[in-house]
């Protein structure tokens, strides 16, 4: 196993797929001659030409709804969105077009589609371009959806993201791009979509977190170690299919859980955990599911105020806390 | 170049002029059949309708037939053809059995989606036909994504994209336009300009109402025809066919035509932004009496033919509703079946 | 009071508003001429003329931007959305324009917009044209999110939601538009953004619905009433902000809880609803919240499907019966 | 009717010939002093961002300054403008306090934005300049909505409204540009085509890359301008905003331009998409150096004249470096406010 980026382990699942399937193509702004925005598609155009690595206008309806009819017809398009915050030009085809043509055609037509970027806060890049855009998707019926945290995790679900035969929403993380980790070389090395994984083992609590904040609960992890508080992390990876069993699982077991979430949290990724932790997880529960989420503002520029608006270590410890002396012990 | 490429003679066809040689009494026969059997399908629909058998949205493009048939005249099985939801016409003649459609109209398990698409969304992958569309301007990239496919698999087949004069405005329609047009894929624009969408004439939508002339901003060739005539619509679609097969040359055809009925059969009258008048007018020009009269007059069908065909047509569409009566509702479970495919 | 519909109580608050602030219009598609797809803007461009009741063509993110820059400077529009399924189109420039210029702005300019129009399942409008589309707005920081389900708190609400002076989502339901009821004709009659309302007083548990799903609690009521259980019936009418206060109040008094949603449930307001009730009362729930919500599927077409994939008043019932036996008793 | 419009005499001008009669002295220097201005206030950004001073993206506007300039130089202080994310030009000459400005960019509390837009969000309601927009095309249809109320209000401002040549392609320039036109609403849409979109020429983006002829589309006024020639930026504009003024007619103007610098500070040398060659050939064509020659030239400036021009940028631009420098971080709890406007 070689260690390498998350960005490259992307460009080694874009890159296996597509000699592995001549029918997988590459489709989106900036993604061949330039080789990509944050270049998770290096190298691909000069290796599989024009035809395989397509660059596109700035028109992401119109692109993405190029790669739904092309999908109909039997190719496997792979759609970049520069950033995933253009994906709300391109919602309509998503939800209305990919999301639903199985269904209405009663079976006759799928849609393997992967439409992949980055989504999320980076550095200072304020209101438009700082969005969480999984809370758009994850609740559409017919969609599948992804978030992968580690360089492994991004080349073996990307993997399977493009094997699958429906339409999946795979939004990567400008801030994990240059993060270094080991990645299987063998080809056929996939991640099943909709499997949680435990990152850190526990007694006390269950957090349940991906993306950075799964890095954030991990420094908190370490410092409530300290204090003896021992907490067990699961990162859910895909977040539809949810993977609850491994969750609940974990929960029934330290009797405590909190959810963390980088996006504004009402009614967001955090309300399903907990609601879904609740019902079936209720005579087990020695506290309520704490939720720990972004400020519900739009991202302000302003770095101490962007540092404000994201879940920080402490906010996460804190709520641990919470959760375990909320039992009085 | 882009230009308007209508020959005088196309136009003068439009007047009345006589079937152009290519047109022997076969074809005469199958292009009547064809119209008459969508007007026939539609006209049953909407008793169904009225009896509450078919529920939802129903649009019916009677009236607008020489369009579907015209086009679809000079298809191939292998060719794809993408509409709107006012697609029933579309769907039939690119070769999709009636009592499927009509077992989906009313929502049953026999229906082409298994009755969960209904009216708006009819697909038929056997014919290739991609649906039944009912976001306006949405299945427009589609139809370019369609084209990218047939290029990238070095095919030779068209994408048909009908779509309505209400479209037009929409953001996507320049999107699909600008792409086809940039990457040179093989679809053929169809716009039904009917010139209204729902209550909203074409002056109160479009700074430019000769829909055609857009496709001159796009340097792809464009014209408008009479789509009451289904000869000029078949000569003008030959041509576009012809080129995107050859050159992978998109087009954009505006074909003039005007439903006789209301927008749905929610709006059955249709007469609150139009007048009385103008439909009794229109409807002087209606596609299957034009050209039947014109078949009777250049003696390719006689009047026994004729009758011949509205007998073989009423007898398959009566039977399709009494396959659609018959047919079940779907089982429960299939409400969870479908969402995705399984691998 | 006079006992007028639904679709008059919108009409007379549009034209009331009108009447009272010349900065008011109305944008959208056929609502004038026409008079509305569904009658809602009836009369209103004979009464107010063109340059106040604006027919649109078919371009949702045109016309809607075209709202939101009018607001910036100085107009009040009211948008048409002619079903707001459409508005997936116009998402982008409610998202990113309307709900974030107020912030990027730093306070400089604000949106005094209202985009209203139906939202939610019909009669067999199939997948594309029943979506419950509120989802898409009550998680974005910066919008208002109104459902109101009375034709009283129809005209009470829009009347607000027009003198609000920030971006407020207004999704009414095609199945109310002919719901008649008691409407208060004084021309100040408004309800205020951010009150839930009881609907119906009750012991033994707290159901919280609204718009369609209201009624068919109503009904579950009825039934639960011989068996004994006293249910209580809260309808938030403001998604956002969210009355919590008030829900959370029911459930203190009847210790259980059911959240019913329309619509497909993940992540949903349901979610939401039962995270904070348990947040908030968890000391206080003899069984864990239950959520009552539309199966997971686009919606099909066929009668017998949509009627399947809709909550039924026996969902709720059974839902009632659920958390009032959760505790043995 | 839509048509090109460019006088011989503009056109001329955009190859060195003299400045037109109406330019005198005062409005050499003025329209030098702001070319200069936009080019320093970056230059300063640039070395801010350097230090890490500045966050995020920035994206400077050198060697497109006639385009603001000439644009802004017909407009009064009531008429809108709004734009881009590379909107610092745009947003200064408008009128406003390169001091508030960079406080912006530099994430301040005295920022225009109280330091929560930054660098491509710029807004300044006391001069009218609507922002600094970063969802390539969205602001299309905002501007035309300010067209609107100005027409509905009865006044008779204009909005300006910048956008790139990558806009072209998204649905919304086709959905704002045909609204705009069926409504007459008093908008001047200037396309600032600098032929990149990032990395993206306008031969692999568009299908029609004369970007006015578009505008002839929708019949509006349209043209093309060197945008490298700030007077002539200027005709151009002024017959586009006195027709909107007068008969509230819009209009498309693209004004051709380039940038000497990357995309953005992330692609310092733009070097991937175009040569070196081509850069360095465009350099020779920067705006502030060809019009500080024809005004020397033309006798309406002196060296003395131009030296005490720079001296007062200079001194200005370093007074808005100290100002924003010297400005505190917002505090915390203005992460919760101006999410809504409390009435
Ligand atoms: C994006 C979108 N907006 C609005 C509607 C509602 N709608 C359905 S059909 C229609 C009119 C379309 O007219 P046109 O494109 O001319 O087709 P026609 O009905 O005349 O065949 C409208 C506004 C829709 N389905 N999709
Ligand atoms: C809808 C959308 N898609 C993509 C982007 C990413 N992006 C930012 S600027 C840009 C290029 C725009 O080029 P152009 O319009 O020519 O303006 P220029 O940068 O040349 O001034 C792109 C693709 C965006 N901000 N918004
Ligand atoms: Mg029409
Ligand atoms: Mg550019």
């Amino acid at each position: 196993m070689a260690v390498i980026t998350y960005r490259e382990a992307l460009n080694q699942a874009l890159r296996e797929e597509m000699k592995r399937d001549p029918r997988v193509f590459l489709i989106g702004e900036e993604i061949g001659l330039y080789e990509g925005a944050y270049k998770v598609t290096q190298g691909l155009l000069k290796e599989f030409g024009p035809t395989r690595v397509v660059d596109t206008p700035i028109a992401e309806s119109g692109f993405t709804g190029v790669g739904i009819g092309a999908a109909m017809v039997g190719l496997r398009p792979v759609v970049e969105m520069m950033t995933f915050n253009f994906a709300l030009l391109a919602l309509d085809q998503i939800v209305n077009s990919a999301a639903k043509l199985c269904y209405m055609s009663g079976g006759q037509y799928n849609v393997p589609i992967v439409i992949r970027g980055p989504g999320g806060p980076a550095h200072q890049l304020a209101a438009q371009h700082s969005q969480s855009m999984e809370t758009y998707f994850y609740h559409v019926p017919g969609l599948k959806v992804v978030r992968p945290s580690t360089p492994a995790d991004a080349k073996g679900l990307l993997k399977s993201a493009i094997r699958d035969d429906n339409p999946v929403i795979f939004i990567e993380s400008e801030t994990l791009y240059a993060l270094k980790g080991e990645v299987p070389d063998d080809l056929d090395y996939i991640i099943p979509l909709g499997e949680a994984v435990v990152r850190r083992e526990g007694r006390d609590a269950t957090v349940i977190a991906y993306m950075g904040m799964m890095y954030r609960a991990m420094e908190a992890a370490e410092e409530l170690e300290k204090e003896g508080i021992s907490i067990e992390i699961v990162d859910p990876r895909t977040l539809r299919p949810m993977d609850s069993a491994t969750i609940v699982g974990s929960v029934r077991k330290t009797h405590r859980a909190v959810v963390v979430e980088a996006g504004a949290g009402f009614a967001g990724m955090g309300s399903e955990i907990a609601a879904f932790i609740t019902e079936q997880a209720f005579d087990d529960l020695d506290a309520p599911v704490e939720r720990v989420t972004g400020a519900s503002a739009p991202m302000p520029y302003a770095k101490n105020l962007e540092k404000a608006k994201t879940p920080s270590r402490e906010k996460i410890i804190e709520a641990v806390r919470r959760v375990c002396y909320a039992n009085g012990s | 170049m882009a230009q308007k490429t209508t020959s005088p003679r196309a136009a003068s066809k439009g007047n009345g002029g006589r079937p152009s040689p290519d047109i022997d009494g076969e074809l005469a026969r199958k292009l009547l059949y064809d119209m008459m059997m969508i007007r026939r399908f539609e006209e049953k629909a909407a008793e169904a309708y009225a009896l509450g058998k078919i529920g939802g949205f129903l649009h019916l493009s009677i009236g607008e037939e020489a369009v579907a048939v015209g086009v679809t005249s000079v298809l191939r099985t292998e060719d794809y053809a993408i509409s709107t939801y006012r697609e029933h016409g579309h769907c039939l003649v690119k070769g999709s059995d009636p009592r499927r459609m009509m077992a989906e109209l009313f929502g049953r398990r026999d229906g082409l989606s298994k009755g969960k698409g209904g009216s708006m969304h009819l697909f038929d992958k056997t014919v290739n036909f991609l649906g039944g569309h009912a976001i306006v301007g949405a299945h427009l990239p589609l139809a370019a994504g369609v084209g990218f496919a047939i290029k990238y698999q070095g095919g030779d087949q068209v994408c048909v994209c009908y779509f309505g004069d209400g479209a037009v405005p929409e953001g996507e329609f320049h999107e699909a336009m600008n792409l086809s047009a940039l990457w040179k894929l093989p679809v053929v624009y169809v716009c039904e300009n009917n010139r209204y969408a729902m209550g909203t004439s074409l002056e109160r939508a479009l700074a430019q109402t000769e829909i055609w002339k857009f496709g001159q901003a796009y340097n792809i060739p464009c014209e408008p025809v009479d789509g009451m005539d289904v000869l000029a619509v078949r000569e003008v679609t030959a041509r576009a066919v012809e080129r995107a097969r050859a050159e992978k040359t998109p087009s954009l055809i505006e074909a003039r035509t005007y439903r006789f009925r209301g927008h749905s059969m929610r709006d059955p009258a249709g007469a609150v932004y139009r007048t009385k008048e103008e439909v009794e007018r229109e409807k002087q020009r209606d596609p299957i009496v034009l050209f039947r009269e014109r078949a009777l007059g250049a003696g390719l069908l006689t009047e026994a033919d004729v009758r011949t065909l509205e007998k073989e047509v009423n007898d398959r569409i009566d039977d399709a509703v009494a396959f659609a009566d018959a047919s079940a509702e779907p089982p429960a479970d299939w409400l969870l079946t479908d969402i995705f495919k399984e691998s």
